[in-house]
């Protein structure tokens, strides 16, 4: 089959955002049919890539690449495996959903919030799928832009802070990732005669890698480089303290975005791209980076215990979530890296619905202090049951898909060492100490005087709502039961994974 | 003298003719708009076609002075695009202030001759005096509002400052004269590699060296040579701002690879840890100061002594042993002419009734005032700050990757181009923020400018686009242009 | 009957004499030029350090260059500045300082750069003769018109883009007095 | 001494040191004009003194000197001009009352 | 037969399903879907239970599975989707699915004026969906699954009436306590992973031996971890008496009969891992005895009805683990399947008190209830007599074996401390039926009218349950030692046992057994008289009468020596102050600070560098000081430092 699918999936919400780009901004329902038409057709698309795509071997399936900058061999190359394809569906499903969920909430310039949304969808795919290493930069530079937008513009109060910090943090990493990714290109020139070709694609490069040709200094600088642009975006401790005030700001369907798919970047290109083209630097940092995972996962938990607002405390939580995909990467073990990536799905999943709910008691109430809430259980029962739903989704209950990916994560831990299971256990108490006391203080509880004020307006969930948390609760649960669906695609990358990192070590 | 020599200098030639046309224009017709463009526009053009069929061939005049090669022909014809674009944006601009666009037009299209002399002089004395017609039309520009107190402010400072760096540097060529015997750049460059080869180099050497540097950066704007820049830029209207941020500073960049690259290329270990000192010293300055500022047009001429010391990098990638770093200048001098003439030419835009000023105010709620102004703006602005695809993007990764290539202390610049570029998304979002993130205050509607500005806008924006998505067109020029006779 | 080359009793040449004494004039009006309170007689003494110049060009064999120094400089370009001065004298301006505030500074670095110079001129070995060489009038004429064509027909042009720029500048004009805040 | 370079490069040199002086602490444009003149002249004085020795150089010193005489007299004439603009503008001609673009 | 396991718990799940999507329209029939799965649900239990008893129907001695997908198939780490039974999980399923029915029943009149009665019973079913899975799993990590969902269940029963504060906070406390034990189970089973490559329990039991010992123990105590939580023991037993929050059946069914029985199920499946690590089983005995005196002496004090009867549970949970630890096996299992029944109904008989008398749970408002509630009360007394361990009723021959098991196996102290605890059973449950039953009413005047009888739907599984609280002694316990429960169990305990290398001496009633046995019956009947002396008793058919002495008890309670030991039972020994302490108070103080560590250190560095820069900047700036001459002054600094570094450049 020589439909260049991937590309299509890539480009198709741009050409979305053009078709919204060219409507007239009077028609704001229009527009928001539009683009949500389009985020479908991506969505479709990328379901029937899924069908299409051949589970079991090894390497990489619909490579398309084509010349772009033939003087430093730069091209358009693209190509999935089991990690990306995974990481695309949640993307497209994440972004119809978000967009769907904004016709409510987006009154207001309409039109330049679905271009940014759409625009925002073609960089998170395209760096999934991006097997150059600009093209993959390129496409992570772009990814910040709509995102700045969104916050800055549709976000909240406190929104030009939080927006400013989110894009100056990224941005530190990520050019300082632009100095690794050439710095790596560079090397690979002058191991092949100062020819340029392939120089930037990553296959080739892997293959340099993994012949041992890069030096230890340079392994080390170039992949502290990109570690600090993925940590930062993951993010890691004690580079996480712009991802609650991001959240906080940021729109719903911005919230449900950034935790669902940007968070992932990070962690994607540290799978991808930090540890297998600088396997030895990998093991050289593992012990550190493990060590800052382990702290992210409980003090993230700690934290988020005394948060005074629910995205705030959402956003917190992640920090402790996103701790064991990081934790499953670098401890090297197939077990807990399938874990790492079940878990950067299933936090998608959850974080995101849970941000959808907390929009959807935002929508009604325009405040998110747990404080001023009380006696949702009784109000709006449907939201409750839901919200309760994600909640004990979020604290790992088993059966649900959070559960898989931490337990395998824990288990792949323990294989290596005991210790780093017991640090990170106590996060099972911790977790469902901060979720289920915000969820008594939200839902439990008589009505408060704050909801009491606002009189009727609290309806339950709408038709539109509900649909939006549906695809996410069903495919928790279908996680959560058959988590085989996953594995089984990752069974490949996670021993590709390995034999790169396992360079360094001997095999 | 012969006809083959003015055929070589033919675009300068012209240059010259179409300053003069357009005076006359004037005198025939006085007063008017159209015809003075008319000619202006339509007599640059002929330069750029007398330009272009030059494209792809070498060769010297006038004995060796002047230097017909692949730098020459990039080069004018970016100044010429500069010329105008510069015309386009003024227009607009001057007619409602009263300002007569013909002697703009003719001291313009001086000054760009000049730059183009400077392209393709070979002989340090027609490079100075190349130089001089360079910058003295650009003193008078910056206080061509001559009624208005900031524009003359900034043109007296400029001149003075500039003049005492023309003193200084001449005092330096004087020495580097009497030491090498000569005034050919090859000539020059034969004499120092015989000096590098027999050893030290002598003191007077040194000191007329350390002159011609101090005189060199302080054109390009370069720390801790750049006071006259936030002062002038702010001053001057904002078309001859966005005029003088690239025109001057691709010249001086022009001298610098003529003099230094050309002539002074076997010193090039001496100067090499200099030049690394003013880009990092440039860079830094420039963003950290930017940093703090509220108006954009100062703003941005604190972010083009950032950009000179980005560019810096690519001199000091050069001299670190990477001849590509002579292509990243290139490149991002022309990558830089779109995007930031794009983005004055916004400020003018909003400018373009007399009173309005250039606060960052101004432009709150403008990404909803004029969605097209303000998605512009945030073009150049990213473009600027190096988001891919963009122009500005590979402008810095030319320059980021030639520095790896040299290695050693370059990268450390590298790194620290990239801290500083991260530093620097601050300022240029900022403008974003109050184009999209706050509500307009106050009356500053902005006057939908005429045909010929929204050419030119669209060219800018096209071209910072163009550059960005397809870099291969101008990275191919720029390689081209990296060899050149010197 | 030729003069002899030095004076005769003390034996120092009377090139010497002429140099010291043209020296001592060009330092010490310059030095008046940059210190002297009242701006006229600055323009004045500007006026005699250019033509003590205009000597040593002379002595150093370079009779052209010294007739262009006093036709041009003198003539000229001083009388431009005495011109100047007299349209900006503030007449009712009280008297104010002539120096910066920053004056023991720019002492400082003055002197800085003058020792800078001096030593590293010292410090050098020149190519050079030890005698001076005289420059003919047709020689300069014929290398101005051959090799040196072009910077001399740039200059002609930088001074019709000078002429034209400075008297649009200059000249006084009832135009729209709007200023701008920039 | 009159038939040593060094004496005229160090001529020179005081020359130029006067002139910078001049222009970094005189407070009126014109006199900062007229420092930058003693500057350019010092330049001259250093040219001729390299052509008055070094035979090679001899002739082409004239030219040089000739051709920086006039582009100090353009230089000259557009300095004038602006500073008489600003004087209509500013009504005073000392330069460090000039800052109303700062920081 | 196997194929009907699923069922089992499928049912349930099932009906949860149904209730929790459509029950809210349902409205009074809300309850018959649920109801009607766990009815079949109990068909199809005890058909599989009579199967692995019997070793019919497809079941062999060592118990027949069912593998329905392999649900984590991740590389390095495989656990299924997979059910077993054997006479162990046979026993169980005959205590949950049946006591389980009795309280669906109960709960439909229990529960009958409930708005969120839809709920309720979804939330039931739920529950009964969990327990199943947790005991029929043949895998542990399906256990913890089942483990955590009982949690849940139990988290979201005890908020049922969530309006309320306390509920609310009894069902977060029970959840989190819980977690903490499921935290070391968590951990076990990692361990039981790295060091055996396997979680189906079959054949880590039959590896267990192979590995290293330091491992066995490690993995037995994070088992215990977990078995603590589940079961209340000392120190995780601060959240079952606050559970009493819950709506009454919630209590009987799961904090009495079911849930709180699946840490004893979890030790007593894992016998072989158990059985190797002797040190641990002293421990297990240890702190199931510590916890069987310690709850029994708040019990003493306690006026709230459902309170008694949870710390009851805890003392009687305790005597569990204490038999496990000593090696009495099948005496545990015995114990959990005759308190499962009587404790089950002594709630369930609760709750009908509670609803006879509109709400009230204080003991000190009740008296003289007898006569208007007499179904209630004579199945009430049943069960107390039967908890009390009067022969020969259920709770005599399991309590009798524990004590015997503990005697015979060597652990005399544990003997002792448990016949002490005999007695104390015996004490406090007639001061429950003294103050409730007998004696002058004390009830509010305002609900003392209405006080009725419960309906039939509740009375009927009261009377339903009575039936095994007397007989089930006798029929499967009797001969002891050597009765049904123990020819069933033994293919479970047997090699155990034999590895341990005790063999159970046969019983031996005129022997040590009979002694033991009549020591305790005789301190349980001196136990019995002196609660009636001091709170009275009422039962005309045997001629026994006697008033409440709320005096002597004042009297008693302050009297010195007495009166320190009262007051620190009345305040429960002081457990939930001390948790109260440590984690909501300096925990929470822990948060905070944390918090403010990370706004202010990490933040602020963050912060701080876009001050610092910005502060750069405004320095930097003022060096533009808009005059040309500092300008030059710059200019001509610069010129001079960069002459002067050329030169050095140049002579290097």
């Amino acid at each position: 089959m020589n439909l260049p699918i991937l590309s299509l999936i890539t480009f198709t919400p741009l050409v979305g955002a053009l078709a919204v780009a060219a409507l007239p901004s009077r028609y704001p329902h229009l527009i928001r049919r539009t683009a949500l038409a389009f985020s479908l057709l991506a969505w479709v698309m990328s379901l029937v890539l899924l069908a299409a795509y051949a589970f079991g071997p090894t390497g990489f399936q619909f490579v398309e690449a084509h010349n772009w900058i033939p003087t430093f061999g730069i091209r358009y190359k693209v190509g999935i495996d089991g990690l990306s394809i995974l990481m695309v569906v949640l993307t497209t499903t994440l972004s119809w959903i978000s967009i769907l969920a904004s016709f409510g909430p987006i009154k207001d310039r309409v039109k330049g919030y679905m271009i940014s949304f759409l625009v925002l969808e073609v960089g998170m795919i395209g760096v999934f799928l991006a097997l150059d290493l600009f093209l993959f930069y390129i496409y992570w530079e772009i990814v910040l832009v709509p995102m700045y937008l969104i916050i800055g513009i549709w976000g909240g109060s406190n929104r030009i802070y939080a927006t400013m910090k989110f894009v100056l943090y990224t941005l530190v990493g990520s050019l300082l990732m632009l100095v690794a990714i050439l710095a790596t290109a560079f090397a690979y020139q002058v191991g092949h005669g100062g020819s340029w070709v392939g120089a930037f694609d990553f296959q080739l490069l892997q293959q340099f890698a993994a012949s041992g040709q890069f030096g230890d200094a340079f392994q080390n600088l170039a992949f502290l480089a990109l570690f600090l642009a993925f940590a930062i975006k993951v993010p890691m401790f004690p580079f996480h303290t712009w991802l609650p005030d991001a959240h906080t700001e940021a729109p719903t369907a911005g919230s449900v975005i950034l935790a669902g798919v940007l968070l992932k970047l990070g962690a994607y290109g540290l799978i991808r791209f930090a540890v297998p083209l600088y396997p030895h630097a990998a093991h050289t940092f593992a012990g550190p980076i493990i060590v800052l995972s382990v702290i992210a996962i409980v003090y993230g938990a700690i934290v988020s215990i005394v948060q005074p607002d629910l995205k705030r405390l959402i956003a917190y939580s992640s920090v402790s979530h996103m701790g064991f995909v990081t934790l499953g990467i670098f401890v090297f073990s197939a077990t807990a890296l399938q874990g790492a990536i079940l878990q950067m799905i299933s936090h998608g999943l959850i974080t995101g619905g849970l941000f959808l709910l907390v929009g959807v008691i935002y929508e009604r109430t325009h405040d998110r202090t747990i404080a001023k809430m009380g006696g949702l259980a009784a109000t709006m029962p449907v939201w409750a049951t839901v919200f309760g739903f994600f909640i004990l989704a979020s604290a790992g209950l088993p059966g649900l898909s959070g559960f898989v990916g931490e337990f395998l994560v824990f288990v792949g831990s323990f294989g290596i060492s005991p210790l780093i299971a017991v640090a990170t256990i106590i996060v099972m108490v911790l977790a469902a100490t901060y979720l289920l006391w915000m969820f008594q203080r939200v839902a439990f509880g008589t009505m408060s005087d704050f909801l009491k004020g606002l009189g009727g307006h609290l309806t339950d969930m709408t038709g539109t709502e509900a649909v939006t948390l549906l695809p996410l609760g069903f495919l928790i649960v279908v996680l959560g039961l058959f988590p085989s669906l996953v594995l089984d695609l990752l069974r490949a990358p996670a021993q590709a994974f390995l034999a790169a990192a396992g360079v360094a070590v001997g095999g | 003298m012969n006809w083959s020599d003015i055929g070589t200098i033919s675009p300068v030639v012209i240059a010259v003719l179409v300053a003069a046309a357009v005076l006359v224009v004037d005198m025939v017709a006085p007063g008017r708009r159209d015809p003075v463009i008319v000619t202006a526009l339509g007599g640059l053009g002929i330069v750029a076609v007398a330009i272009l069929i030059q494209a792809g061939r070498s060769g010297s005049a006038f004995g060796g002075a002047y230097s017909l090669d692949n730098l020459t022909v990039f080069l004018d014809m970016l100044f010429v695009a500069i010329a105008a674009l510069t015309i386009m944006f003024a227009a607009d601009y001057l007619e409602p202030r009263g300002l007569p666009i013909a002697e703009f037009a003719a001291v313009l299209i001086f000054a760009v001759t000049g730059a183009m002399l400077v392209a393709g002089s070979t002989d340090l004395l027609l490079l100075f005096v190349a130089l001089e017609l360079m910058v003295l039309p650009g003193y008078m520009l910056a206080g061509f509002a001559r009624h208005d107190p900031y524009s003359t402010e900034g043109a007296i400072k400029y001149f003075l400052l500039g003049s005492f760096s023309s003193a200084i540097l001449l005092f330096g060529l004087a020495y580097v004269w009497g030491i090498t015997g000569t005034t050919r750049v090859d000539g020059v460059a034969a004499a120092l590699a015989t000096v590098v080869a027999t050893g030290k180099i002598a003191p007077g050497l040194a000191m007329g060296l350390a002159f011609m540097t101090t005189g060199v950066a302080f054109k390009m704007a370069a720390v801790p040579f750049h006071y006259w820049t936030p002062d002038a830029y702010q001053g001057s209207p904002t078309p001859v701002t966005a005029y003088l941020s690239v025109g001057p500073k691709v010249g001086a960049f022009a001298i610098a690879l003529r003099l230094f690259v050309g002539a002074l290329g076997p010193l090039k270990a001496d100067w090499l840890p200099v030049v690394i000192v003013l880009a990092a010293l440039t860079m830094t300055l420039g963003n950290l100061v930017a940093i703090t500022q509220d108006n954009v047009k100062r703003m941005l001429a604190y972010s083009s002594i950032a950009h000179t010391g980005y560019i810096l990098v690519g001199l000091a990638a050069y001299a670190g042993g990477e001849q590509s770093g002579l292509s990243a200048i290139l490149f991002y001098g022309a990558a830089y002419t779109f995007m930031n003439m794009g983005a004055f030419a916004v400020v003018t835009a909003l400018q373009r009734r007399p009173g309005v000023s250039s606060q960052i105010a101004t432009f709150a709620g403008l990404g909803r005032r004029d969605p097209w102004l303000g998605a512009l703006m945030a073009l150049f602005l990213l473009s600027l700050t190096g988001i891919p695809p963009l122009a500005g993007f590979w402008a810095k990764a030319y320059v980021i990757l030639a520095a790896i290539q040299a290695g050693g202390w370059l990268t450390v610049l590298a790194v620290l181009a990239m801290i500083n570029a991260a530093a620097a998304a601050f300022y240029y979002l900022r403008v974003v923020v109050y184009m999209y993130m706050r509500e307009p205050t106050g009356d500053a509607a902005p006057s939908s400018p005429g045909a010929l500005f929204r050419t030119g806008l669209a060219i800018t924006g096209v071209g910072t686009l163009i550059f960005g998505l397809f870099p291969a067109l101008v990275a191919a020029a720029a390689d081209a242009a990296n060899v050149f006779h010197g | 009957m030729p003069i002899s080359d030095s004076i005769p009793l003390v034996g120092i040449r009377w090139d010497d004499v002429l140099f010291v004494v043209l020296a001592a004039a060009l330092l010490g009006s310059a030095l008046l030029v940059v210190t002297l309170r009242d701006i006229i007689r600055c323009g004045l003494a500007l006026t005699a350090s250019l033509a003590s110049l205009a000597g040593i060009y002379a002595l150093l064999g370079n009779p052209l260059v010294a007739a262009t120094q006093v036709l041009v400089y003198i003539g000229a370009i001083s009388v431009l500045i005495l011109f100047a001065i007299m349209v900006t004298q503030t007449k009712n301006a009280p008297v104010r300082l002539a120096f910066q505030t920053q004056a023991w500074i720019a002492a400082v670095a003055a002197v800085a750069i003058a020792i800078v110079i001096s030593i590293t001129v010292l410090a050098t070995t020149w190519p050079a003769g030890g005698q001076r060489l005289w420059t003919a009038t047709t020689e300069v004429a014929h290398l101005l018109f051959s090799d040196y064509v072009l910077p001399f027909e740039v200059v002609s042009v930088l001074l019709t883009a000078a002429v034209v720029g400075g008297v649009y500048l200059a000249r006084r004009e009832s135009g729209p007095r709007e200023e701008d805040r920039s | 001494m009159s038939n040593s370079l060094d004496s005229y490069l160090v001529l020179s040199g005081l020359l130029f040191a006067i002139g910078t002086f001049g222009f970094l602490a005189r407070r009126n444009a014109i006199s900062m004009l007229m420092s930058i003149e003693l500057m350019i002249n010092a330049v001259n004085l250093t040219v001729l003194a390299f052509g008055a020795f070094v035979a090679p150089l001899r002739v082409h010193a004239a030219v040089i000197a000739l051709l920086v005489i006039a582009v100090a007299a353009a230089e000259a004439t557009v300095g004038l001009a602006i500073v008489i603009a600003i004087f209509r503008n500013k009504k005073t001609p000392l330069v460090d009352e000039y800052d109303s673009m700062r920081d | 037969m196997t194929f009907l396991i699923p069922l089992i718990p499928l049912l349930p799940l099932a009906g949860f399903a149904i209730t929790g999507l459509l029950g809210r329209e349902m409205g009074k029939q809300s309850h018959k879907v649920a109801v009607w799965a766990v009815v079949a649900s109990w068909l199809v239990a005890m058909l599989v239970a009579f199967g692995a008893l019997s070793h019919t129907l497809g079941f062999d001695a060592a118990g027949a599975g069912i593998k329905l997908w392999d649900w984590i198939p991740a590389t390095g780490f495989h656990a299924d989707m997979g059910f077993f039974v054997d006479p162990l999980t046979a026993c169980l399923l005959i205590v949950v699915t049946t006591i389980g029915m009795l309280v669906h029943i109960y709960s439909i009149g229990y529960m009958a004026h409930d708005e969120g009665k839809w709920r309720f019973f979804a939330y039931l079913n739920l529950f009964m969906f969990s327990m199943l899975m947790l005991i029929l799993a043949d895998n542990f990590l399906l256990v913890f699954a089942g483990w955590e969902l009982v949690g849940l269940c139990s988290y979201l029963l005890i908020g049922f009436w969530f309006p309320r504060r306390s509920a609310a906070e009894a069902a977060k406390k029970a959840f989190l306590v819980n977690r903490v034990g499921d935290m070391g189970f968590a951990l076990g089973i990692m361990a039981i992973w790295t060091q055996l490559g396997t979680l189906n329990m079959q054949a880590v039991f039959a590896k267990f031996a192979g590995v290293p010992h330091e491992w066995q123990i490690a993995i037995a105590l994070l088992i215990l971890c977990g078995a603590i939580g589940k079961s209340a023991q000392f120190p995780l037993h601060v959240w079952l008496p606050d559970a009493m929050e819950g709506p009454t059946p919630v209590s009987a069914l799961i904090h009495a009969a079911t849930m709180v029985n699946a840490g004893v199920y979890l030790i007593a499946r894992c016998n072989p891992i158990f059985g190797t690590v002797p040190e641990v089983m002293v421990i297990v005995a240890a702190i199931g005895i510590f916890t069987a005196i310690m709850a029994a002496s708040i019990a003493f004090t306690q006026t709230d009805i459902k309170r008694v009867l949870a710390y009851s549970t805890l003392s009687q949970l305790g005597y569990m683990f204490a038999s496990l630890g000593v090696g009495a096996w099948t005496a545990a299992i015995f114990h959990l399947m005759s308190h499962g029944f009587f404790k089950g109904l002594l709630f369930l008989g609760s709750g009908s008190v509670i609803h006879a008398v509109d709400g009230e749970q204080d003991m000190r408002k009740m008296g003289g209830l007898a006569r208007k509630i007499p179904i209630t009360y004579v199945t009430m007394l049943i069960g107390s007599v039967a908890i009390a361990g009067v022969p020969p009723l259920a709770g005599f021959f399991s309590k009798d074996e524990i004590l015997g098991g503990a005697f015979k196996n060597g652990f005399l102290w544990v003997w002792a401390i448990g016949f002490v605890v005999a007695g104390m059973t015996a004490f406090y449950m007639f001061r429950l039926m003294g103050m409730t039953f007998w004696g002058q009413s004390r009830v509010d005047p305002e609900k003392e009218h209405p006080t009725h009888e419960s309906p039939p739907t509740m009375t009927r599984p009261l009377i339903l349950l009575a039936i095994p609280a007397i007989f089930l002694g006798l029929l499967i316990g009797f001969p002891p030692e050597s009765g049904l429960l123990h020819q069933w169990l033994a293919p479970v305990f047997e090699a155990t046992i034999t590895a341990s290398g005790r063999t159970e001496a046969a019983y031996s009633f005129f022997g040590i057994d009979g002694v033991l046995a009549i020591g305790t019956t005789a301190l349980v009947a001196v136990a019995i008289v002196m609660a009636w002396r001091l709170f009275g008793v009422n039962m005309p058919a045997l001629g026994l009468h006697a008033e409440p002495r709320p005096d002597r008890v004042r009297e008693l309670s302050e009297r010195q020596g007495l009166a320190e030991l009262y007051r620190g039972s009345s305040h429960k020994w002081w457990f939930d102050d001390l948790n109260n302490l440590l984690f909501v108070v300096w925990g929470g103080k822990l948060a905070a600070a944390v918090f403010w560590f990370d706004r202010t250190v990490i933040d602020g560095t963050v912060n701080g560098i876009g001050t610092v820069t910005t502060g750069a900047g405004m320095r930097l700036r003022q060096v533009q000081t808009g005059r040309v001459q500092n300008y030059a002054l710059g200019i001509a600094l610069g010129l001079i430092a960069m002459a002067v570094g050329y030169i050095l450049i140049a002579v290097r």
